[in-house]
């Protein structure tokens, strides 16, 4: 119930979706902050690791702050990181709201951990966005693409690009988090699909290169098998090739999301894969979940709970066309799509029952 | 020649009725050994491709870096001390110096930097425990996380990855860690015969030298080793340096190894040293065991993990393996004489 | 009364450490002395203040034990109520209670029977228990998820101060204080304070060691129904960091681990010093590095504690 | 009625046998002494009865119990005060006092009422008025030997087992545990005396059993209790001619002095100290526990620093030098030998060999330190033929050596060195005196080579036709010398208790005086 509001092709996005994900009608159809603008905005992060989570903070830092505070909407933004200690992450939530924020976004945790914690800053007016993953609380709100079909499609292409079997290696993100969790449930709906594909390892990377890097050597040094091609989660593609290039091995396919660095080396090697995917490029989902926490502070009214897009692939010349001659392998960098293709206005639209661009609201609303 | 590996606790040896038997330590060498040698035949068997020079090169390669972190161990253990800052001085290490990779400082010259810095962390941390020694796990744990933390904010100063460095590690460093690593044409990794030249010289310095015997005397009994002016403070610090020493050296090799800085490299090393160390054979009591146990012990723990991988056995299991292993060997050579004896 | 001084000396370090740094927390994060905010504070605090109860027994008892398996003992019991309690339906609050205890009783009580007549020393035991446990925890549920009894889940709302988490707070200093009075924490005393002189006075020293690490087990189950009720799911790894953490309070807390001296009076200033500098350093916004920053701080409480109690108590510690 | 029925117990540990044969009939409202050298098993029986050690054979009845636990023989009525002081050194006066009386879950007593009995008790015994609440690490040695002796007699055992437990008493203190001890006798209970002060047991025992080498040789009533008899008991032959004649090395006079000491005050002590050796001398130290004897040699040998005074050397090249730590003794090429093998002698986890060889390695190893085992292999081999050690092979573990042949390596280490000036500590603990005559026949040649020696013992008659002179020590300082025809029992005795004059053997003299 509730998916029928939304426009036809933005269901589309929805097929196959986590099981785990709440997709009902939100609990902010109808809903005002305790206070401004200016808001306060938290952000509890589980991790800093990796170049996907700075590319996301310096997208919310950098880009993004700096223009809503300049339109009055907001006056802060607060960051913490936990380590990966749910204790850790839960008391910086209620901590946040206790100092006040207005809305907190949280990154890529265990889907049940913090559902208290999103209850109590409900319970104080704070509403909890979950960005890239999701929270089962009915009190949360989440908003990323469809990682479940992410995965199954990463996987799917995957395979036949080496023909329909052979063994996989499946580099996962971080065992619990809802991201690693959706991705790899789809992931395995495709290598059931077909039969002669084996699934001979899983190895979590921590979405990170060089924890990839180093798990993934560890399983190749321990693991004499041969890998017909490696389906890995985004964010530390470039970490997986290195380790293959240390390993000696000739190297295999891997499944390309983003990270510039491989990305690279597919320029340089035009004949690896055929293609790419963009499933979570770290800035333009930062600012898919912030866009939508200002709309809903804005008390727009996000008519679901989860705001789910899809993910879509494109050929390999394209995926690198962005990239100079002079790119390294070393890159840190993303290849983004951009706002304007991942969450453009008119789509934004579609999830909201009172739709308007921010920044225009701000102008109205804002002296 | 053959020298007294030192040995056990009396108390093992009161127990026993019978005249001659193993000394406690070479029962261990000689358990480690067959269990190893049992290990392998039976993973050879079970696991295709096992025995395959590929395979056996990696068990090697892994096999180097635990027995670096471990040496440290062996020889605090030897004293009666433990060392829990050995995981934390690896993970920053790694960090650090992928950091001055990135910086202008030559290479080998950033090496030494770490290096210099993991021995006075040693250094540290031996001085500090050392009117504490019943406390001296605590102490190193205490400046585990002092350091980690340190060393990733530091390098997240500059940088937003915090507790990740981006740098490039040169190829002649790479090259000595990694398994694609090749000796003078050899296809071997260099870290391996570095490993075997460390272990070899350090069993003779050990053995065959003045210093090497007091960190025995003063594991056996202070008092006795004061009176024969063997400073217990100098042997005791100095085995903390060494510790923290080949901790550093560790770091930097996984750097060489994975190719990129992650603090978390140290991790799995804060309780496989000290596996390691027990199930070669060396009691944590003090005064018994070696480094050569030390190198079986690392040696049936990194075949054994390669055999359960290869069974397809995940990390969880391989942990509780490790744990279930440990009992019975400690149980073999390393038990308290009864409260009775010690009366 | 100066006797009362020095008999506690030990806890004079930690009291002054909680003492600055909830002036400096009411300072920085006045909301923490709310009512709300002291909810939230004693659920988010309670899973680590009671490990650091639970292996307090077990430092007394002497031999350098320090319980390392205590954290994944604590998942262990997490992941089993999930699991296999909840996963079959069973909910009820005496049972999940009984289970949760009798569970890490078990545990225990298997450590203690390996120190006391396989005679391996403690901290091998117990290293050798957090690897089986940390292993088995992994398999039981391979990654966090599952659910709480509703019950227990609905401990992680912390917003009312008399709350269970509270009650069970009490209970522990209560079954303390109870048990600190009979005779058999003395000969516990005893025997960690010297185990020979125990032994050749009548102590049954078997009995004395069993009882120490039974008392942890009760500690234990408490503190994985605290764990439970915090994250309302079952995670078989959120359980291994308190390890460490319980350890750093236990001697925040001024616990020696020669054996014989401490209390939870101290366990419990250590796991509150913890949690204070956790609250100061978040109200600072450290940003991404909040969480380097913490660790930071641990280590350095933890040495510069053990240096002061160095001072303030001049006996040499023997080694381990 | 008989409380206590021993017969032929057996017990050894590892390769070293404890008691091979021992036995000891004691009844009710006596006092029985158990007398035997050092290392004869008297503390090991002391330890059968009182639960600690299961023997390996023999009949045990014990107020009709046959006790395997320390808790088990407290049940039944048996307190135990073992050599070894007992004590939880963090733990307070009182909680030490009334350690494992009470049950698991039901106090014996109020903790005030506990208090205040602690309180008394020490007031009794001690006579000293202390808070019960102080921590036990913070009294002198002899207050702890008191707690351990409440705590044993607060049980009101009807057989209580004292296991050389005046050792760390002085005179009048002695006396009165006496007393107590008399006290119990009339109330009815067993009391075993174990203890080396035969003048003691002369004067309080009602009967006594002597153990030699772990066997019972003989048994002696209240009448045959003479000192002699006793002797003669307990070793093969009696020491008094043991060592036959002996070449004198005659110390030309003009000679400097090997070592001396002058002006030294020891800590908390009495007059200053001046003290000389001369090259061929033995010296032999003795003094009642905590005269100051030890606390002398061990600023001799450079372990303590003496807080006033020197002790010097004389040194052909450079006139005198003075030693003020180990570094320098060693320099001069003082080594020191402790009887107190385990706690400061011997290393238990190595050899033999490395036993032996462990000080040597400094002056045997070449470049790199590299150490040069040849040399040293030989070193050994030449000193075990010299002093007949007994062992299997060189790289065994030395603790499976008896105490005695421990010892004789830890002296051969000690000649190795050769040194100009050896100083033993109470050597001969628990040394077979067989091993103590080839001991001091070595000592003897070392002597007539020019070397000097310094022995302290607990036995003043280890000193007879042995030392050249006995320096004996009371209340911290150097009280008296005697020369080899003043060496007797007699006024070495008195100068134990600070009497300048030969006495006789009046019951005070009796009470303190060591065998
Ligand atoms: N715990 C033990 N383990 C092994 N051997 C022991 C132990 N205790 C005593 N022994 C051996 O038994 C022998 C007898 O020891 P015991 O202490 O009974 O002699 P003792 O008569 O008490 O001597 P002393 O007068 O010095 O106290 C000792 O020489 C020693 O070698
Ligand atoms: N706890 C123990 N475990 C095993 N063997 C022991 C133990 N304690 C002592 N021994 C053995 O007992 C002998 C020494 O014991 P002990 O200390 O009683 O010597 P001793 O001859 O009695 O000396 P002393 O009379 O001076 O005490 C050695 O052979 C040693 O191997
Ligand atoms: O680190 C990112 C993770 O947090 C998110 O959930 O999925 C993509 C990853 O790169
Ligand atoms: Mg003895
Ligand atoms: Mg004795």
């Amino acid at each position: 119930e509730g998916l029928e509001e939304l426009p036809p092709k933005l269901q589309a996005a929805y097929q196959g979706v986590d099981e785990g994900q709440p997709i009902g009608t939100s609990a902010y159809r109808d809903w005002t902050p305790r206070s401004g603008p200016p808001w306060t905005i938290g952000y509890a992060s589980s991790y800093a690791g990796n170049t996907w989570r700075a590319e996301g903070l310096s997208r919310l830092t950098e880009d993004l702050l700096p223009v809503y505070r300049q339109a009055g909407l907001v006056d802060e933004i607060i960051v913490t990181q936990s380590d990966l200690n749910d204790a850790r992450q839960i008391q910086q939530i209620r901590q946040l709201v206790d100092q006040g924020v207005d809305a907190i976004i949280v990154c890529c945790s265990n889907p049940v951990a913090l559902n208290k914690a999103v209850e109590y800053a409900y319970s104080k007016g704070v509403v909890v966005f979950s960005y890239s993953g999701y929270l089962t609380s009915d009190k949360a709100l989440n908003a990323s693409s469809n990682y479940t079909l992410g995965g199954y499609e990463i996987a799917k292409a995957m395979i036949e690009e080496v023909g329909g079997e052979g063994n996989f290696l499946l580099v996962s993100g971080i065992a619990g988090a809802a991201s690693s969790e959706s991705f790899d449930t789809g992931a395995m709906r495709a290598l059931e699909e077909f039969p002669n594909a084996k699934l001979v390892g899983q190895v979590w990377g921590n979405w990170t290169d060089q924890v990839a890097q180093t798990e993934v050597q560890k399983f190749l040094a321990t693991n004499p098998a041969r890998i017909d091609g490696i389906i890995a989660q985004g964010s530390q593609e470039t970490g997986v090739l290195k380790a293959v290039l240390q390993s000696g091995r000739e190297v295999m396919p891997i499944s390309l999301a983003g990270s510039a660095g491989a990305a690279c080396y597919l320029k340089q090697n035009p004949d690896w894969i055929s293609h790419a995917f963009q499933i979570w490029p770290p800035g333009d989902e930062m600012e898919l979940g912030f866009n939508s926490v200002i709309r809903t502070l804005q008390n727009q009214g996000p008519k679901l709970q989860s705001i789910l897009r899809g993910v879509y692939r494109l050929p390999a010349a394209e995926y690198v066309a962005s990239l100079g001659d002079d790119c390294s392998v070393d890159s840190t960098a993303y290849i983004q799509p951009g706002i304007d293709v991942w969450f453009p206005d008119d789509k934004a639209a579609g999830y909201f029952l009172r739709p308007e661009n921010p920044l225009d609201w701000a102008a109205k609303n804002v002296n | 020649m053959d020298w007294p590996f030192p040995t056990a606790d009396t108390g093992a040896h009161a127990m026993s009725r019978r005249p001659k038997r193993l000394r406690a330590e070479h029962r261990g060498l000689v358990l480690g050994s067959l269990l190893l040698v049992a290990l392998f035949t039976a993973a050879s068997i079970l696991v295709e491709g096992f025995a395959s020079a590929n395979n056996i090169r990696s068990i090697l390669l892994l096999a180097a870096f635990l027995g670096l972190a471990a040496l440290g161990q062996t020889m605090v253990a030897t004293v009666g001390g433990l060392d829990l800052s050995i995981p934390f001085v690896i993970g920053a290490s790694n960090i650090l110096l992928a950091y001055l990779f990135g910086t202008s400082l030559p290479a080998p010259l950033a090496i030494l930097c770490i290096l210099a810095m993991g021995a006075l962390i040693g250094v540290l941390n031996g001085v500090m425990s050392y009117r504490i020694q019943g406390q001296a796990l605590i102490l190193t744990l205490g400046v585990g996380f002092a350091v980690v933390g340190g060393a990733q904010i530091f390098t997240s100063l500059g940088s937003q990855f915090s507790g990740t460095v981006f740098s490039q590690v040169p190829g002649w460093f790479s090259n000595i860690a990694s398994i694609s690593g090749t000796t003078f044409g050899l296809k071997l990794p260099p870290v391996i015969l570095i490993w075997a030249a460390i272990a070899a010289s350090l069993i003779f310095w050990i053995n065959r030298t003045r210093a090497g015997r007091a960190i025995y005397a003063i594991g056996g009994n202070r008092t006795a080793a004061a009176r024969l002016r063997i400073s217990e403070f100098r042997v005791w610090v100095s085995t903390y340096t060494i510790s923290g020493l080949t901790a550093a050296a560790t770091g930097c090799l996984l750097l060489g190894f994975s190719g990129g800085g992650f603090v978390g490299v140290g991790d799995p090393y804060l309780f496989t040293t000290v596996a390691a160390v027990v199930v070669g054979g060396t009691s944590l009591l003090g005064g018994t065991g070696g480094y050569g146990a030390t190198v079986i012990g690392v040696l049936v723990l990194q075949v054994l993990t390669s055999f359960l991988v290869g069974m397809g056995l995940d990390y969880a299991a391989q942990q509780t393996v490790f744990g279930l292993l440990i009992l019975p060997m400690v149980a073999l050579y390393a038990r308290a004489p009864h409260i009775r004896y010690q009366i | 009364m100066e006797g009362l001084v020095s008999r506690n000396r030990h806890l004079l370090v930690p009291f002054g450490l909680v003492l600055v740094l909830g002036v400096i927390a009411a300072v920085r994060a006045p909301q923490t002395f709310t009512y709300v905010g002291l909810a939230g504070a004693l659920l988010v605090a309670a899973p680590l203040i009671l490990a650091a109860i639970a292996i307090t027994p077990i430092a007394i008892a002497g031999r350098g034990g320090v319980d390392l398996s205590i954290g994944p003992l604590i998942g262990f019991v997490n992941v089993t109520i999930v699991v296999w309690l909840t996963g079959n339906g069973i909910t009820h609050p005496v049972l999940v209670f009984a289970y949760a205890i009798l569970a890490a009783c078990a545990w225990q009580a298997l450590l203690a029977a390996l120190i006391i007549h396989v005679r391996i020393s403690p901290i091998i035991a117990s290293l050798a228990g957090f690897m089986i446990l940390s292993g088995v925890n992994l398999v039981i549920l391979s990654r966090p998820g599952g659910f709480a009894p509703e019950w227990l889940g609905n401990w992680g709302w912390g917003t009312e101060l008399l709350s269970p988490v509270l009650y069970i707070l009490v209970a522990a200093c209560v079954i303390w204080a109870l048990f600190s009075r009979t005779p058999l924490f003395q000969h516990i005393r005893l025997m960690g304070a010297d185990e020979r002189t125990a032994y050749t006075s009548g102590v049954d020293i078997v009995k004395a060691r069993y009882a120490a690490h039974l008392l942890a087990g009760v500690f234990a189950g408490l503190a994985a129904l605290c764990l439970t009720g915090l994250i309302g799911s079952g995670d078989p790894t959120q359980g291994n960091t308190l390890t460490l953490q319980a350890i750093t309070a236990l001697v925040l807390g001024g616990t020696s681990l020669s054996g014989g001296k401490g209390g939870i009076t101290g366990s419990i200033l250590g796991a509150l010093a913890m949690y204070l500098v956790f609250v100061v350093l978040s109200s600072f916004n450290f940003g991404a590095i909040s969480g380097f920053m913490t660790q930071l701080f641990y280590g350095l409480m933890l040495v510069i504690s053990l240096m002061l109690a160095l001072v303030t108590s001049r006996r040499r510690v023997a080694a381990v | 009625m008989s409380a206590i029925s021993l017969s032929d117990i057996h017990m050894s540990f590892g390769e070293t046998r404890a008691l091979e044969g021992a036995s000891l009939q004691a009844d009710l409202g006596e006092i029985h002494a158990i007398v035997g050298e050092n290392g004869s098993g008297k503390s090991t029986l002391a330890k059968i009865m009182s639960g600690v050690i299961l023997p390996d054979s023999g009949e045990i009845d014990i107020l009709g119990v046959r006790p395997t636990r320390p808790s088990d023989a407290i049940a039944a009525g048996i307190s135990t005060i073992y050599q070894e002081i007992f004590v939880a050194e963090d733990l307070s006066i009182w909680e030490n006092i009334f350690a494992g009386v009470d049950g698991l879950w039901r106090k014996r007593c109020r903790t005030s009422e506990k208090k205040a009995l602690a309180r008394d008790v020490l007031k009794r015994l001690a006579e000293v008025d202390i808070d019960p609440d102080t921590p036990v690490s913070d009294l002198p040695l002899n207050l702890k030997q008191w707690i351990v002796i409440a705590r044993a007699i607060l049980q009101k055992p009807r057989v209580l087992i004292f296991d050389e437990s005046s050792a760390a008493l002085d005179l009048d203190a002695t006396n009165r545990l006496h007393l107590e001890m008399l006290a119990l006798r009339e109330a009815g209970s067993c009391i075993i005396l174990v203890t080396h002060r035969i003048a003691e047991l002369v004067k309080i025992t009602d009967r006594a059993t002597v153990l030699r080498d772990g066997k019972t040789v003989g048994r002696l009533e209240k009448g045959e209790v003479t000192e002699d008899r006793l002797l003669q008991l307990m070793s093969a032959d009696t020491r008094h001619n043991a060592l036959g004649s002996r070449a004198r090395t005659v110390v030309p006079a003009a000679q400097k002095p090997a070592l001396e000491a002058r002006r030294m005050r020891l800590p908390g002590g009495g007059a200053p100290i001046d003290f000389k050796i001369h090259p061929g001398e033995i010296v032999g130290l003795s003094g009642l526990d905590g005269a100051g004897q030890s606390e002398f040699l061990r600023r001799l040998a450079g372990i303590d620093p003496a807080p006033s005074g020197t002790v010097r050397v004389w040194d052909k090249s450079t006139e005198w030098r003075s030693i003020t730590c180990l570094a320098e003794a060693e320099a001069a090429a003082i080594t020191y030998v402790s009887g107190d093998r385990k706690k400061e002698g011997i290393f238990p986890n190595l050899s033999i060999f490395e036993n032996f060889a462990m000080p040597l390695y400094g002056r045997h190893s070449g470049r790199g330190g590299m150490i040069d085992t040849e040399t040293l292999h030989a070193c050994f081999a030449q000193e075990e033929a010299r002093l007949s050690i007994k062992h299997g092979a060189r790289q065994d573990r030395i603790t499976t050596l008896s105490g005695g042949n421990q010892q004789k390596v830890l002296i051969a280490r000690a000649f190795a060195q050769n040194p100009r000036v050896i100083l033993l500590n109470d050597p001969a603990r628990g040394v077979d005196i067989g091993t103590k005559q080839d001991l001091y026949t070595h000592l003897r040649a070392f002597a007539s080579e020019g070397g000097a020696v310094v022995y302290l013992s607990t036995e003043i008659e280890e000193f007879f036709d042995f030392a050249d002179r006995a320096d004996v020590f009371f209340e911290g300082s150097l009280f008296a010398s005697f020369e080899q025809g003043g060496i007797t029992q007699d006024n070495i005795l008195a100068a134990m208790f600070g009497k300048s004059h030969p006495i006789e053997f009046d019951e005070t003299v009796r009470a303190g005086g060591r065998m």
